[in-house]
């Protein structure tokens, strides 16, 4: 067991933080804005407290304070609550794939930006973060609570009128207007707290990494956080959550199934060699076979259902 | 900036913008049919590349299953070219029929198919790389016959050299992109692409077959890709397998610029984005990609259809 | 409380005035210094042949589109410059010609994303379910769940939309309109794809509701029988303008009314 | 080819159960990690030190391994980003058991992976990173990269002695590459520090392909000596759309060109282009002949400079294994007293190795020699293209 | 000797459908519906809302594929084929809810409509006659299709479905939203279409003009046929009376 948290610890932290980025975007897809600007955020974030804690908050002590980490990350989620609110509300007039690629050029722009600025170490970025924890794994008592506090909000939100206002705009903006929705309103705000809480995680995983640089915050990453809500299913929170921690994990899954031992070496080979072939096969897959997503609302009610009824 | 310079620079831009446009063709017809971005493009048009490069004989290095193989024909660039990039045509169909109609016969989230055109991308691409290895493969000097490798549009005294591969892929891409403006504008098929994009089941209603149409798309939007791969990879070589994937970012918001779903739109995208590139003054050489994202964004905000594209207001 | 009552005493308050509404689109003049006035509590017929700028002034009326010059005063202050949710929230609700529900959520959730607008407490204490928003949200229910009832749909609260039939959508716009809790109802041909049988009961029905919730209702409705049978007035408007207005029995035998859409029979 | 050469490699090291086991695998050999980027787009990078690290790992298990024990490579990879680097170095340690790691491809993974072994105390030898402050990470991180502060004014200087008359220098780096990023700050000390006049400096990005306007900037300036700093795909097209846009002075490469594979890219268009090598397949140690010629053999290229670092880092695991056991021997030790002291023991010796000779400074850096300017030749007939070092 | 002609082929059903079942996902929408169309026939189905005449119709053109049953048209069984396959037999689906092409022209909405024609010259007269019979969309002919009024949108659906040229024209609600003078339009031009040999099944809520114009009617209820017969006959019957003549 020690062994195998050892092993897996960073990657169990990682499909947590995998989770949160999938609800990052989960967020403003709940009012049907596909937004790609989580990278752009998490490499926000992360840079704030790259900076923060490599220079304000630098210290000779060994081991950095948790309570600092708290800080930064509140100062990552107000920082990125703000840009969020000002690129969110001239870039929300777009739709679909029009606010999709609007946002990936805002993240494009941070990251070259990034990469010319001295303040955040150009292509080198930021080394030598200080670590709140001895081993990776520990870093759960920041992101599990996170990510439990991101669902209890997202299930509460869901189950109030913002979550049904949300959905209306998700559905049909026009008509939502007729029925007294404050569109603009809700999407900044579905669009803000996914910015914030895309924020909160690159402060925990600048330190986490003990690295951040411009190659954190890109297009290939809002496609993968793309593949974790939809894959995972985009109608529930629960499938961001799934498709996150799924698709973080594959990658090395697959690379474990290829140690174990008894395989014929010429399968082995394949598979470590050709893993990733692998993962594209199974986005395939999964985009065929579960066309609305792993955990879907209608799996979700059955679910329930057979538990009520067993209960009973 | 004095005058050769400029035009120096602009020859450059429209060379540079020319290859954009070509790639973002293919983006275009795809979106212009379903709707839907195909996130495969880029794969396709670097496997396009690796055909025709094997099939001018080309051997493959030392990496991979296929290590030192090569075929034992040596094609003519020119046949090779259309051979490969119909071939690629064809991994274009292949892939429609497994990625994208599954999803359309199940009346799925348009954009998972973005996401599925997406891992078949990731597989295209780790494929090349465990088969040929990530090396970069080079097309062999004579290519383009004994052509010099720059033609001076300017005088002895005051040069404005253009690399003749760019002037060739300039004019291939003028060519394409007439005929297809004449398709998609002055045939009937254009407007049942569009009617197909907007409501596939109204399009059956009126006798079309979205099927054929789909897969003709397919068809010509992979062989674009690779012949765009091709001449690119001809004019730089081949830099692995993911040599295409940074021209789907840029493809990407060339035919937004220039307005989703429009032929002439891909094309003026791509060539303002060259231009604005080539104009980046050295000093902030360093910006040049956020320049050209800095455009969009801001167009994105103040003409969010695109340069050429339509605007649809929406009654209710 | 019966319906004669309150009709007469409370009839003559004006509640909507439209003051020389004009919209062009392009070249085309939509809307054509159009002016009237609503009183409360009446049932006020739209007419017109088809591309008369009925529909196009429902719209000005939600603030779906600005008009070009002109005013709408409710209860004597001008909102033509208002967002439609504002508008909403104000007690103008509305149906649509073209059926605009949310497809794919169910019955139920369609009726109270319009009861939404009423409640009035904030995000922060509806997410930590701080009172009153947990009995608010009942009492949304509630209301949801009564008005399904009312148009009929109550046992199909959790289908979803897109799969009524044509008829039964309409209805489902209706309750979603009520739960606004409007005080004045724009209905956009909400008897199109019923069968005269159920026109008829729809026209009872609209008069109900006049009366139990206490409404003023705009019609659009090309269903003459209708028409005539229900509203207390009627204006006929023709390329975007007005061209008479009053009470059934005057408009039938205007002649102008006769040629441009009724017809001669 | 390169994954037929040793087909199970890296496939049978049964994890042991407890942390504490003696340090050689059950098969009797000593696993040894190399975790290289082998997907993403650094793979091309990756490749060139997977293969210089096989062939070290066949070399000297031919030549009786570590007093007769087989090393072992076990091959992670490590992709192109910092997790995938973290889940190697993982992997590695905790699951594989190795006695050190080699790697990871880029000095931003480095920055993340390293601080992991160096908490778990296993030894990382960088075969590749050459950012300031890799060795400094920790006492377990040591590197056999140079960063290059000695080799690139060394090539400046090789120039002005080809044509003293220059005087305007133009610089290219590419900005999203550590490796160039620091080696055109020492290109830019030293051309002023010789009194020359940096014209211009460009910018561009590895994943460029097209430097036609940067080139017509830098060209309208008249340079006379064109400074690169990139990698072999990007600096081989830079080489040779300048060449093709008429520019005719000379060009200094930087590390990064230092691969045969350059001339695919540029083709007849190299010729002439100065190189700093870190690493020069001329070295004429015996080790590097042999490596050399194995490499030859196999590839049929002249092994490029990763490679040739890769198996340096190698031969330094397993000269220090040697030496270890000689002192005690490494198999009654347990695995974590074994990365200790193979730690020390590493840092504390001298390699003959295809880079020369080299040591460690007491933090793990490199102490290297021997650095090379070449000149690529490209022959008029044959079309083939050589490095040949310039004295 | 036309006549006789016309006569003779009235008599063999251009459409024939035989124990049809539909579904929608675990809803039977339909069931055991057996009806016919003899060839230059107007049929009518009438029923209230959800009866399942928009599912009937929708089934002969294809848009969805019956559980069980089969479709027989002009002797072929069509029962399997693709919905694009049936408009090139000549089978023209005016659908419920208009559909236009929101973002082409009106214009090309027709063009549209004529996609299966190749004689341009042909398609470009119809397009006059459209013109002709609906001059409003005549002047509306350069705006894009979604930006029409209700009844205008109702127009072009209708004109867009005779521009194939159809033998069999399937018009669901087509009064629906317009004014009472184009009803009576509408009406007409169903009435020259029969003229002119085409075979039609009409869905229409307006039941008593549906059966005054038509030769037989069929009566639906809760996805079954529950009564059929010569239209003459059906607008007397005093259950169709009270159930939706009103
Ligand atoms: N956005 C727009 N752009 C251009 N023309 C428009 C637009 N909206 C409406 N129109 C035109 O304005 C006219 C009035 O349309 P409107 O929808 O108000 O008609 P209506 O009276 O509701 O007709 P109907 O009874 O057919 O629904 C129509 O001719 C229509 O084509
Ligand atoms: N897509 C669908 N999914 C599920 N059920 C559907 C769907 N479409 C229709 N139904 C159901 O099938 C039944 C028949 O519907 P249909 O649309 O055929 O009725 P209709 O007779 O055309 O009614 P209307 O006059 O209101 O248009 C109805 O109960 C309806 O709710
Ligand atoms: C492989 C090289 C490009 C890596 C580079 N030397 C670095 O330190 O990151
Ligand atoms: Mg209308
Ligand atoms: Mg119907």
């Amino acid at each position: 067991m020690a062994e195998f948290f050892a092993t897996y610890g960073s990657l169990i932290v990682s499909m947590v933080i995998g989770a949160l980025l999938g609800l990052s975007l989960y967020l403003p897809l709940m009012a049907g804005q596909l937004s790609m600007a989580s990278p752009g955020f998490y490499a926000l974030g992360g840079y704030t407290a790259a900076i923060l804690s490599t220079t304000v908050f630098a210290s000779k002590s060994n081991s950095f304070p948790i309570p600092l980490l708290l800080v930064e990350m509140l100062i990552a989620a107000v920082i990125s609550g703000l840009v969020g609110v000002a690129v969110g509300i001239p870039a929300l007039r777009l739709r679909g794939i029009y606010l999709a690629i609007a946002t990936i050029a805002f993240v494009e722009v941070l990251r070259v930006i990034s990469l010319n600025l001295d303040i955040t170490g150009g292509a080198v970025g930021i080394f030598g973060i200080p670590q709140p924890f001895e081993t990776p794994i520990e870093y759960l008592w920041i992101v599990l609570p996170l990510l439990f506090i991101s669902i209890a909000f997202i299930y509460r939100l869901e189950r109030i009128r913002v979550g049904r206002a949300f959905i209306a705009i998700r559905e049909d903006e026009l008509a939502a207007g007729a029925m007294g929705v404050n569109a603009t309103y809700y999407k900044v705000l579905a669009f803000t707290s996914g910015c914030i809480l895309a924020g909160m995680v690159g402060a925990v995983s600048a330190h986490f990494l003990n690295t951040w640089n411009a190659r954190q915050g890109t297009f290939d990453a809002s496609i993968i956080y793309l593949t974790f809500v939809l894959i995972g299913g985009s109608r529930t929170f629960l499938g961001p959550v799934v498709g996150g921690m799924v698709f973080t994990a594959l990658p090395e899954v697959l690379r474990s199934i290829a140690d174990t031992s008894g395989l014929p070496s010429w399968f082995a080979q394949f598979l470590r060699d050709g893993r990733l072939i692998l993962f594209g096969l199974l986005i395939v897959i999964g985009t065929i076979f579960f066309p609305q997503g792993l955990v879907t609302p209608d799996f979700l009610k059955k679910w329930r259902k057979r538990s009520n009824s067993i209960f009973k | 900036m004095n005058i050769s310079i400029f035009t120096q620079q602009c020859l450059n831009g429209l060379s540079i913008g020319s290859i954009y446009a070509i790639f973002a063709l293919g983006y275009t017809l795809v979106y212009s049919i379903l709707g839907i971005i195909n996130l495969a493009h880029g794969a396709v048009f670097t496997l396009g590349a690796y055909f025709t490069y094997t099939l001018m004989g080309g051997a493959f290095g030392f990496n991979g299953v296929l290590a030192n193989a090569s075929l034992p024909i040596e094609l003519p660039f020119a046949v090779a070219l259309i051979l490969g990039s119909s071939i690629a045509g064809l991994v274009g169909v292949i892939i429609e029929r497994i990625a994208f109609l599954p999803l359309r016969k199940r009346n799925s989230d348009s954009l998972l198919t973005v996401v599925s055109s997406l891992g078949v991308g990731v597989v295209i691409v780790n494929l090349i790389q465990y088969l040929v290895g990530a090396e970069s493969y080079t097309f062999p000097a004579n290519t383009y016959g004994n052509l010099p490798p720059s033609i001076n549009f300017g005088t002895s005294g005051n040069p404005i050299p253009i690399r003749t591969v760019q002037i060739v892929i300039f004019a291939i891409s003028v060519v394409v992109v007439a005929m297809l403006t004449c398709f998609i504008n002055y045939t009937k098929h254009g407007k049942a692409m569009q009617a197909i994009a907007e409501d596939p089941t109204t399009a059956s209603l009126l006798g079309i077959n979205s099927d054929r149409y789909i897969v003709l798309t397919f068809f010509i939007s992979s062989f674009l890709a690779g012949v765009a791969g091709t001449l690119v990879a001809s004019s730089v070589s081949i830099a692995g397998p993911y040599f295409g994937l940074s021209f789907g970012l840029r493809g990407l918001s060339i035919i937004v610029l220039g307005g989703l779903g429009s032929i002439p739109g891909a094309v003026l995208g791509g060539l303002v984005i060259g231009l604005v590139e080539a104009f980046v003054p050295g000093e902030f050489s360093g910006y040049k990609d956020a320049v050209a994202f800095g455009i969009l964004f801001i167009m994105l905000l103040v003409r969010p259809q695109g340069l050429l594209g339509r605007r649809f207001v929406q009654k209710v | 409380m019966n319906q004669e009552s309150f009709t007469t005493s409370q009839l003559g308050l004006p509640i909507l005035e439209v003051k020389n509404l004009t919209r062009r689109f392009g070249g085309l003049v939509a809307v054509n210094d159009v002016s009237f006035t609503i009183t409360q509590f009446e049932i006020f017929g739209l007419i017109g042949p088809n591309g008369a700028g009925k529909t196009t002034l429902f719209n000005l009326m939600t603030g779906f589109i600005t008009p070009s010059s002109g005013q709408l005063l409710y209860h004597g202050a001008d909102f033509s410059q208002l967002h439609p949710h504002q508008i909403a929230s104000l007690g103008i609700g509305r149906t649509f010609q073209n059926i605009r529900l949310f497809a794919e959520l169910s019955a139920l959730e369609n009726v109270r994303i319009a009861r939404d607008c009423r409640i009035k407490t904030n995000t922060f204490k509806g997410i930590f379910g701080l009172p009153p928003a947990p009995r608010e949200e009942q009492k949304s229910k509630q209301k949801a769940l009564e008005l399904l009832e009312l148009v009929g749909l109550g046992e199909r609260l959790d289908e979803k939309a897109k799969n009524f039939s044509y008829g039964d959508q309409r209805r489902l716009e209706i309750a979603r309109a009520l739960a606004l809790e409007p005080q004045i109802l724009l209905l956009d041909e909400p008897a199109a794809g019923m069968n005269p049988n159920e026109k008829q009961q729809l026209s009872k029905f609209i008069r109900n509701l006049r009366d139990k919730f206490h409404l003023t209702i705009i019609l659009i409705e090309h269903h003459v029988p209708l028409v005539m049978g229900l509203c207390d007035r009627i204006a006929v408007l023709d390329f975007g303008q007005l061209i008479a207005l009053g009470e059934p029995s005057v408009v039938r035998s205007n002649q102008a009314v006769i040629e441009a859409y009724l017809g001669n029979d | 080819g390169g994954t037929n050469s040793s087909p199970n490699t890296g496939t049978n090291s049964t994890p042991n159960s407890s942390t504490d086991a003696a340090a050689t695998t059950t098969s009797g050999s000593i696993p040894v990690g190399i975790a290289f980027a082998q997907t993403s787009n650094v793979a091309l990078l990756g490749q060139e030190g997977v293969a210089g690290a096989k062939i070290a790992e066949k070399y000297f298990n031919d030549k009786g391994g570590v007093n007769g024990t087989p090393i072992k490579l076990v091959l992670q990879d490590a992709g192109g980003d910092e997790a995938g680097a973290i889940n190697a170095f993982q992997t590695l340690i905790n699951k594989d058991k190795v006695v050190g790691i080699v790697g990871p491809t880029l000095s931003q993974q480095a920055f993340s992976a390293d601080p992991i072994a160096e908490r778990a105390k296993v030894p990382v030898i960088g075969a590749s990173n050459t950012a300031k402050g890799v060795p400094e990470i920790g006492d377990y991180i040591a590197r056999v990269s140079a960063p290059v502060s000695t080799v690139a004014p060394l090539s400046i200087k090789a120039a002005l002695k080809q044509n003293p008359q220059l005087k305007k220098v133009a610089v290219f780096f590419a900005q999203n590459d550590v490796f160039s990023k620091s080696e055109t700050e020492i290109f830019q000390k030293t051309i002023k520090d010789q009194g020359l006049e940096i014209v211009t400096v460009q910018k561009f990005q590895t994943s460029d392909t097209d430097f036609q306007s940067q080139a017509t900037n830098a060209l309208n300036l008249k340079p006379d000596l064109i400074v690169i700093s990139g990698l072999a795909a990007d600096g081989g097209n830079l080489v040779r759309q300048l060449r093709e846009l008429g520019y005719k002075g000379l060009i200094v490469a930087g590390n990064g060109l230092n691969t045969a594979k350059v001339f695919a890219v540029c083709q007849q268009a190299c010729d002439g282009v100065i190189i700093a090598q870190a690493y020069s397949p001329q070295q004429p140690a015996e080790v590097n002949k042999q490596f050399r010629a194995a490499y030859v053999k196999q590839f049929k290229e002249e092994p490029p400079q990763f490679s040739g670092q890769a198996f340096t880092a190698v031969q330094v695991y397993v000269e220090a294994l040697k030496a270890l056991d000689k002192k005690s021997k490494i198999s009654t030790m347990s695995i974590t007293k074994l990365r200790t002291e193979l730690n020390k023991q590493l840092l504390g010796g001298k390699y003959e190795t295809p880079l020369g000779e080299i040591a460690f400074t007491p933090v793990g850096d490199i102490i290297q020699k021997e650095f090379y300017v070449a000149q690529i030749k490209v022959d008029k007939d044959t079309k083939k293209a050589t490095f040949s070092i310039l004295k | 000797m036309n006549t006789d002609v016309l006569n003779n082929q009235q008599d063999f059903p251009i459409l024939e459908i035989k124990d049809l079942y539909v579904n929608y996902g675990g809803i039977e929408a339909l069931q055991k519906i057996n009806l016919f169309v003899n060839n230059g026939e107007v049929v009518t189905l009438i029923g209230a809302n959800g009866a399942g005449k928009t599912t009937t119709l929708r089934a002969i053109s294809k848009i969805i594929n019956p559980r069980h049953g089969t479709i027989m048209y002009s002797g072929r069984n069509i029962t399997r084929r693709q919905p694009h396959e049936v408009v090139q037999l000549g089978i023209a689906h005016c659908p419920e809810g208009r559909r236009v092409l929101a973002r082409q022209t009106v214009l090309d909405n027709l063009l549209l409509g004529a996609y299966i024609r190749s004689n341009q010259t042909e398609v470009r007269n119809d397009i006059q006659y459209q013109f002709e019979m609906f001059p409003r969309l005549a002047q509306r002919r350069h705006q894009l299709a979604g930006t029409l009024s209700g009844g205008e949108q109702q127009m072009l659906a209708i004109a867009r479905a005779l521009m194939s040229k159809p033998k069999l024209l399937l018009l669901d609600e087509p009064s629906l939203g317009l004014a009472p003078t184009i009803v009576r339009e509408i009406f007409s031009i169903i009435q020259n279409l029969r003229a002119t040999g085409v075979t039609i099944l009409l869905v229409e809520q307006n039941a008593n003009l549906a059966l005054q114009i038509a030769d037989r009617g069929y009566v639906l209820e809760a996805g079954c046929i529950t009564l059929s017969g010569a239209a003459s006959q059906l607008i007397t019957d005093e259950r169709v009376k009270k159930a939706y003549l009103g």
